[in-house]
């Protein structure tokens, strides 16, 4: 009984991984016959490469969206990514407890603000302020970047900090011990003892601020053309799909489902890395 | 004596002074605390302009009419949309809360570490979770609306969600899950106890706050997605008779609202009220999660 | 003819570049707007090109351009004539002032149709429901929302049928769309009305897959969805306005103007405001 | 009668050879004590005879335990072996639960739902664990908030709680003051009149006090293995006699 | 000299009282042992030494502790303090970094960089802990992947790699085998000539052993304190007695 208990649970385990491999399967699926056609029709080199994109004479070339998706996102995550651990580290080791409650609800409140709320927010606070104290129209691979890097906030806090409450305080009191302060024993031990868990937060929280739409494509300016610098604006790939996806029909619509199956394959070789180099950290400790 | 040791204070608290005399001996501790303490104010104080923003924009524009049990395009209530986000959370987080937390349960107990499967799994979760939201709105109008023949539905909503955020919890309760210590694992086995007896006992109790960060960050994306549930759910501003029926959520309200600049003062009302409820929503979450793990 | 005035604050205050604000490639706000000012161009071998300048800032949303636009001192921008709202400046174009009036008598030349789409036979109470937005009591509630009504027709006759119509598409429609909705629930308590509000791509799509009896389409329809088996029908017209903000010198400007700047041609408003 | 046989056990972590062709045969009810240098492999071996080692990833073992006879690598149900086979870890752990959950936990796996029933067994293991007294009053209070010694009790206790015919005790009262040792090892005695006890232990006064066989390990081969009196008194071999007498290393 | 005095002491873990007026003056250069039953407060005391109860929320110390005549409680650096003071836990606690990195990480927090100054203490600091053969081979390895009583080995020699002036060891040999042991006795034998030395344990002969003074912990009170010898020998309290003739509770 208890055994047979056993088997079926194992089974529902598996199941239940085997769905998200499902989901990713049909969602590839979906992307590529889709996508691979139009990438055909296009030319392979002509789509990945072509600076320009004018779906209206049917030219599509999305080198100008990878290097806008590359360059936002970059600035999201040099944005985000510290902040993000900086505050986990402050909630998870630095916090006063009367503090803690409403900050964490607050950080947690940050996740659940639909885009547009942070879009308008975007362009009614951040592209003014951009505007009047940097330069350009305030419409800007730099906007974009403050409005992604707080956009990612939550998932790199949210996920790091529970990461950095499970390491055991055995380490810390080891670390204290030996007469290293509070920041030190929290950054150079604790921290990298909970470096999996960090990591995942910081790759959930790249995939946020790649896959976010709605808010970028408030303050980025959306140009299909090269990036010109960090305060003109400029088209990332998945803003490229959204805007356009509501009239786009034909080859103009399947380049844009080609366009997110360069994405997936962008975000795959980013997590690729991201696992190498954390396996390969791994061993260095072993 | 007695009486002198009754009244002397404590020994052990660190006064303010010895506190920044360490820290001018430590330079580098000193960076790394002002670093933690600019990032948490910096954090917060976009919260509050973020918050102040929605609030000042929102709150003046609040009246009864929104509040309203029907909706139509005179007082724009948000009623139905508040009841289908509640309704969409909850089918959704039904739906991926177990298979999230199962599919990490296999990937941490029972799949063997190093396994490609598992890695595999790990690393295409994480592609999915930087797949577009429209994308999953695409994929979801084409398989659940379409090929299922759903219609637009909270259902299919429900089910393109529960894909969207799948990831999420899975690999949050993945972390929470390896930081569980292998000690009270062997304590559990050498007792006797099963495999599964050890999971639902012994481990998920001691992950679930872990699971919760997962949980609250994939409701946060339920509550606040739009773009994914256009193309499934679809944006009928009324409370449905059935998960067959279509219905937006609060946030898809704000988006109908806003999109044509027609209504921009109800919408940043909705957002105030998107607030409370997401507040709410965590909250409660909070609370059964605590039950939970005292079980 | 800009605004001329004497004192030079608004000569320091006109010599700032032009931040261009546009729509999305296959909007039909900007389908029409680009034709009908001359920046969409045939070349040599027949083919439409669109010259707008790259430089402009996209957004496939009127919300977007109209907080762009009212943010910013020096945007330009342009919506549908329905969504105007007091937060912007709509100019005149050739001295005309974009308004229902000026567009029926050809005056205001930037407008464009708003199509619905159907497939094969109806069912009874959505073609009831067609029959309506086509009366006269149907184009009076279009009138009344600041659309312009395609024609005159008798008044409405409906035989109350009863049954659930899903109408599926462009949100631009969709406003207009709920307005006659809740008209002609007033007058046939028996239907019962659906409306998804997505985009024009997504309406005719779903009229195809049969998702949703009637599509909504700011645009015009693709010969693949002709193929399809949809049929259109305009059911009103909707003008576009060209806007700046409302702190900005600049009230009239001319079809060339706008042409040159919406081509790029002028970048700074000192070269448009002498 | 021998309850536990060991034939021609070989374990490798990896590609590391932690125990080398261990022979053993435990006889039933009564107490063999392992001693033996630090990382010599005593915890391995006794891991080896509940299967603890199976959790261990790379962990490759050859050879055979047998239990009764039976082969415990065979086709023998895992948990019950375990419940059968009870285990005290070297370093105490608690589950994140309350005193009494972390007793009932055992019992409750096996089935026993009745709360008068849970009842009696925590009080009486606890009492057996001698640390009745000391948490008699909190039994309700979290497990992990309890000094070393106690923690190691309580696991103590929780091992007894389910009743097993073996108990493998990795050096069970190397947190303990002498009291709740001679405790813990009255009890030991105690129980080795129905159970069958195996003691991993540095305390070599401990081995002579109360074992009855002894295993002398090194470097994972069981140098010597015989009744205690004996080995300790007049070793067979030179290494064994080096050991308890101080002289080695 | 007294390196370290302990004046009035109270400690309270919230609402429970943990020590009770304790009194001690510890002398320089000596090695102190604290014996006494488990859960009597023993590792409570030591760690109000180097103030690593700090961290125990709801923890209230009145009284006063003295390093040197300096009061540890007030205007002293509290890390300096930590890096006089070492502390060995009672559990194990290796970080889970390399054994290199976790003898490294005391010296480098203290400003040493240089890498062949760092393989030199690393070095030493693992032979006097008497393990360094035994690791010597794999320092880039984790720690994690080490035997209990290998990883309480490390731990001291991760606090001897600070060279404190005092060192404070809660059972450090608790999970040690008895040449492992008396390694440790005789580094601290070796190290007393330069160090102070708090110890506590449950082992008696090891107190009788290597201690200069014990003192005796009964439920939170020190009940007798003084010179190993007397105290072994003619006990002035009857509880004293009881508890290392084994006669107790
Ligand atoms: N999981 C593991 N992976 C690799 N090697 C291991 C593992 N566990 C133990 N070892 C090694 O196997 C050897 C035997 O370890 P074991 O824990 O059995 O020693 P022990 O005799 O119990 O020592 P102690 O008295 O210190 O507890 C040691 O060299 C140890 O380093
Ligand atoms: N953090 C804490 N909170 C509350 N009570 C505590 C805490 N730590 C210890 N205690 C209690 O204080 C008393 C003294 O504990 P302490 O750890 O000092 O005992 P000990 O003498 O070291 O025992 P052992 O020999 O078992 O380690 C015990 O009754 C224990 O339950
Ligand atoms: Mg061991
Ligand atoms: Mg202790
Ligand atoms: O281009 P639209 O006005 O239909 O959004």
């Amino acid at each position: 009984m208890n055994r047979f208990k056993e088997i079926f649970m194992k089974c529902i385990f598996f199941a239940a991984a085997c769905t998200s491999v499902l989901a990713v399967a049909l969602i590839c699926i979906f992307l590529f016959t889709n996508g691979i056609p139009a990438m055909k029709q296009i030319g392979i080199f002509d789509f990945l490469l072509g600076q320009k994109w004018k779906p209206s004479n049917d030219i599509y070339g999305i080198f100008p969206m990878i290097l806008g998706s590359i360059y936002v996102t970059a600035g999201a995550i040099a944005i985000g990514v510290p902040i993000g651990l900086l505050t986990a580290v402050f909630m998870a080791r630095f916090c006063p407890k009367l503090i803690y409650r409403p900050l964490k609800a607050a950080t947690e409140l940050l996740a659940g603000i639909p885009s547009i709320v942070y879009g308008f927010f975007g362009l009614v606070v951040l592209v003014p302020f951009v505007r009047e104290n940097f330069q350009g129209n305030g419409s800007s691979i730099f906007t974009a970047s403050i409005l992604l890097g707080i956009m990612i906030l939550p998932t790199i806090i949210g996920v790091s900090e529970s990461a950095i409450r499970t390491v055991p305080e055995q380490y810390y009191e080891g670390a204290l011990a030996l007469g290293a302060t509070h920041e030190r024993s929290i950054f150079w031990v604790v921290l990298p003892a909970a470096r999996s868990g960090v990591i995942a937060g910081v790759v959930l929280g790249i995939g946020r601020a790649i896959g976010e739409t709605m808010a970028v494509m408030m303050v980025a300016g959306n140009q299909a053309r090269m990036p010109a610098g960090l305060f003109k604006g400029v088209r990332t790939m998945t803003t490229n799909i959204v805007i356009e996806m509501g009239y786009a029909a034909e080859l103009h619509r399947e380049a844009l489902i080609a366009t997110a199956v360069v994405l997936f394959v962008f975000i795959l070789i980013i997590n690729l890395s991201v696992s190498l180099l954390n396996r390969r950290n791994l061993n260095g400790g072993n | 004596m007695e009486a002198i040791r009754q009244t002397s204070d404590p020994i052990n608290k660190v006064s303010i002074r010895a506190k920044v005399k360490a820290y001018l001996r430590n330079p580098v501790s000193l960076g790394l605390f002002l670093l933690v303490i600019t990032a948490a104010v910096i954090t917060f104080v976009v919260l509050i302009f973020l918050m102040g923003y929605i609030l000042i924009k929102g709150i003046p524009n609040l009246n009864p009419g929104l509040f309203a049990l029907k909706y139509n395009t005179e007082n724009v209530s948000l009623v139905p949309a508040l009841i289908n986000t509640i309704i969409m959370t909850f089918f959704s987080l039904l739906i991926a809360a177990p298979l999230g937390i199962f599919s990490a349960i296999y990937l941490v107990e029972y799949a063997k570490r190093g396994n490609r499967f598992v890695n595999i799994i790990r690393v295409t979760a994480e592609t999915l979770a930087g797949i577009p939201s429209i994308v999953y709105g695409l994929f979801g109008m084409l398989f659940f609306v379409t090929a299922l023949h759903w219609s637009y539905s909270i259902l299919a909503g429900a089910f393109t969600l529960a894909i969207m955020i799948l990831p999420l919890i899975m690999r949050t309760t993945e972390e929470a899950l390896k930081s569980v210590p292998d000690t009270f694992r062997e304590g559990s086995f050498g007792l006797g106890a099963g495999k599964l007896r050890t999971v639902f006992v012994i481990v998920l109790p001691t992950a679930v706050p872990g699971i919760l960060a997962g949980v609250i960050l994939g409701i946060g994306r339920i509550v606040g997605e739009t773009a994914a549930l256009i193309y499934t759910a679809g944006t009928v501003p009324d409370i449905p008779e059935s998960l067959m029926n279509s219905g937006r959520t609060l946030a898809v309200h704000m988006y109908a609202l806003s999109s044509e600049g027609l209504y921009m003062n109800q919408s940043y009302a909705t957002a105030v009220v998107l607030l409370i409820i997401v507040v709410a929503i965590n909250s409660l979450s909070g609370f059964i999660a605590k039950r939970i793990a005292a079980r | 003819g800009s605004k001329e005035k004497s004192d030079g604050s608004d000569k320091v205050l006109a010599d700032n570049d032009i931040s261009v604000v546009s729509r999305e490639e296959g909007s039909g706000t900007r389908g029409a707007f680009i034709e009908l000012f001359g920046i969409e161009e045939k070349n040599n071998a027949g083919e439409k090109i669109d010259h707008t300048t790259e430089e402009a800032s996209i957004t496939n949303s009127t919300s977007v351009m109209m907080t762009s636009v009212a943010g910013d001192t020096y945007a330009i921008g342009y919506v549908s004539l329905g969504s105007l709202n007091d937060t912007v400046k709509a100019v005149k174009i050739d001295g005309v002032a974009p308004s229902k009036e000026t567009i029926k008598d050809g005056t205001y030349k930037i407008a464009r149709p708003f199509n619905i789409a159907t497939k094969g036979q109806l069912s009874a109470v959505a073609q009831d429901f067609v029959n309506y937005i086509m009366s006269a009591d149907g184009q009076k509630v279009i009138e009344d929302n600041g659309y312009i009504s395609v024609g005159e027709a008798p008044a409405f006759s409906g035989t109350m049928p009863k049954g659930k119509i899903v109408v599926a598409g462009s949100s631009s429609v969709t406003p207009v769309m709920e307005k006659l909705k809740e008209a002609y629930l007033a007058v046939n308590q028996n239907a019962n009305i659906e409306i998804q509000q997505s985009d024009s791509t997504t309406g005719m799509t779903s009229a195809m897959e049969g998702i949703c009896d009637i599509g909504m389409a700011s645009r015009d329809l693709k010969d693949s969805e002709t193929q399809g088996g949809l049929k259109a029908t305009a059911i009103a017209m909707d003008g576009i306005a060209v806007i700046v903000n409302k702190s900005f010198i600049v009230d009239d400007l001319t079809s060339a103007q706008v042409k040159d700047i919406f081509t790029g041609k002028v970048t700074n408003w000192s070269e448009v405001i002498k | 009668m021998d309850k536990i046989k060991v034939n021609n056990l070989d374990l490798y972590y990896g590609d590391f050879k932690a125990l080398k062709n261990v022979n053993l045969a435990l006889p039933e009810r009564e107490i063999t004590a392992f001693i033996g240098p630090s990382g010599c492999g005593k915890s391995t071996l006794l891991k080896s005879l509940n299967r603890m080692n199976d959790l261990i990833e790379g962990c490759k073992i050859t050879g055979e335990v047998l239990l009764d006879n039976q082969d415990v690598y065979g086709n023998m149900d895992i948990n019950l072996l375990r419940k059968r086979v009870g285990m005290v870890f070297q370093k105490p752990n608690p589950f994140p639960m309350s005193i009494y959950d972390n007793i009932a936990f055992g019992p409750r796996t096996h089935g026993i739902k009745s709360k008068s029933k849970l009842d009696y067994i925590v009080e009486k293991s606890l009492r057996d664990a001698a640390i009745w007294d000391e948490v008699k009053d909190r039994l309700k209070k979290s497990a992990l908030g309890m000094s070393g010694g106690q923690q190691q009790r309580l696991c103590i206790a929780r091992a007894l709680a389910v009743e097993p015919e073996v108990l493998l005790m990795d050096e069970p009262t190397s947190a303990l003051d002498p009291i709740s040792t001679s405790k813990i090892e009255d009890l030991a005695l105690e129980l080795k009149k129905e159970y069958t006890i195996i003691m991993v232990t540095h305390n070599m006064q401990q081995a002579a006090r109360i074992s009855d066989k002894t295993a002398f390990f090194l470097l994972g081969e069981v140098i010597e293995f015989g009744d205690t009196e004996t080995l300790f008194s007049v070793p067979k071999e030179k290494k064994t006699e080096d050991y308890i007498t101080g002289r080695f290393g």
